[in-house]
């Protein structure tokens, strides 16, 4: 199974990630999940920080456990940091299969242990005050499923 | 042992990384002298709930052993994706 | 929701695609699948074809079921038709919506029902001859979750 | 009534559609009336159980009923996406 870890400020070609991801030919399903910021009337900005190296280490870890639970044949992770605007593109995870249900099962639990796991932060300002995104207890539940 | 810390933990304490010299114990004696070391740590860790722990890059519990060999951070639950 | 079904013999750009679907900045959430044609030893062309004026209406009516059924705020289906290649995409479905678990069921849901309703046939050429591709009973299993 | 064939069944017919003036009844009817009308009609429906239906553009069973009017087409089990 390849994989593709990254961790960037700037956006990311989608086009290009799924083909990278079937140029050996051995997948016929690609399942991705791209997090947008949401066009909200008072939301300027959304900031991204992270814990660098243990980010990367953690994805990877999941991207293993991944590996484990079904027949991949990639994955490719990309999570944007740093500042965001209203309808930019936080993340993607793209992940291809010889089987759909493998593809989008693997696809939805690396989503949902992303959210609970990666050390990731976001920061909103709204009306020139900034503070920082609560941790949503529904995902903590989201991702309970897979355990 | 080297600290980290991240998000509004990062931001009560003042500052993201430090290093200090203290005895091999667990994260939950280690936040216990922190707390001792001023008003923006006792800020900081005055909800353990609220607080998340990473030895060595690595998710971590209190009762998480850690030496002067260890890198420790803390912050809050996560909010990426 | 917004719905954008297409069927055509060119290929698709996932860029536009789903920034077609987040404009509006309602979804922060787009779960995306994509289907290829395998690159295998003897296969050197796969051709689709399909019912006109029946497709999209089946479709459509796929569509409003899963807007039925999830809170979408937009999808979008594209089937290419005609002759492809290995590598090639075939299909596209993107949801959009506010909760990912929505989208992804969604996406699934469109997916497993296309695969079971929607009137297109797959020819296969290697080493000179033709063959039709024959229906997989495992597709009619998956349909059959949703039931 | 309109009939449209695809795929193998189009195949073995030798022709996509046609139209036929015939009394109405329903989809069993009009295929034990299409198997008489020579050796491709009859190998395409050979075994119903590989043959699927749609009567105006909707998938509809053996027992749906046709007239002069509608547009029945005749297919193979679906195998897109």
């Amino acid at each position: 199974m390849q994989s593709r870890i990254r961790i960037q400020t700037e956006d990311f070609d989608l086009n290009a990630e799924v083909a990278a991801l079937t140029t050996d030919g051995e997948a016929g399903a690609v399942a991705s999940f791209t997090g947008h910021v949401r066009k909200e009337g008072n939301l300027s900005t959304l900031t991204l920080e992270h814990y660098p190296h243990m980010t990367e280490a953690e994805i990877t870890r999941l991207v293993e456990e991944a590996g484990k639970r079904w027949a991949l044949t990639g994955v490719t992770v990309i999570h944007r940091v740093g500042s965001l605007k209203p309808g930019d593109r936080i993340v993607l995870v793209a992940v291809a299969s010889g089987h759909r249900q493998a593809a989008f099962q693997a696809c939805e639990f690396l989503m949902d242990y992303l959210k609970t796991h990666a050390p990731f932060w976001k920061e909103e300002a709204r009306n020139g005050e900034r503070h920082w995104v609560e941790h949503r207890a529904s995902d903590d539940d989201a991702a309970k499923r897979w355990e | 042992m080297n600290l980290l810390y991240f998000a509004w933990v990062r931001q009560k304490i003042g500052k993201g990384e430090e290093m200090l010299n203290l005895p091999a114990g667990d994260v939950a004696s280690l936040i216990a002298h922190l707390k001792s070391l001023g008003s923006g740590y006792e800020d900081a860790f005055a909800d353990l709930s609220r607080i998340r722990i990473a030895v060595n890059q690595r998710h971590a519990g209190l009762d998480a052993p850690v030496g002067p060999n260890d890198e420790i951070a803390f912050f809050p639950p996560v909010t990426g994706g």
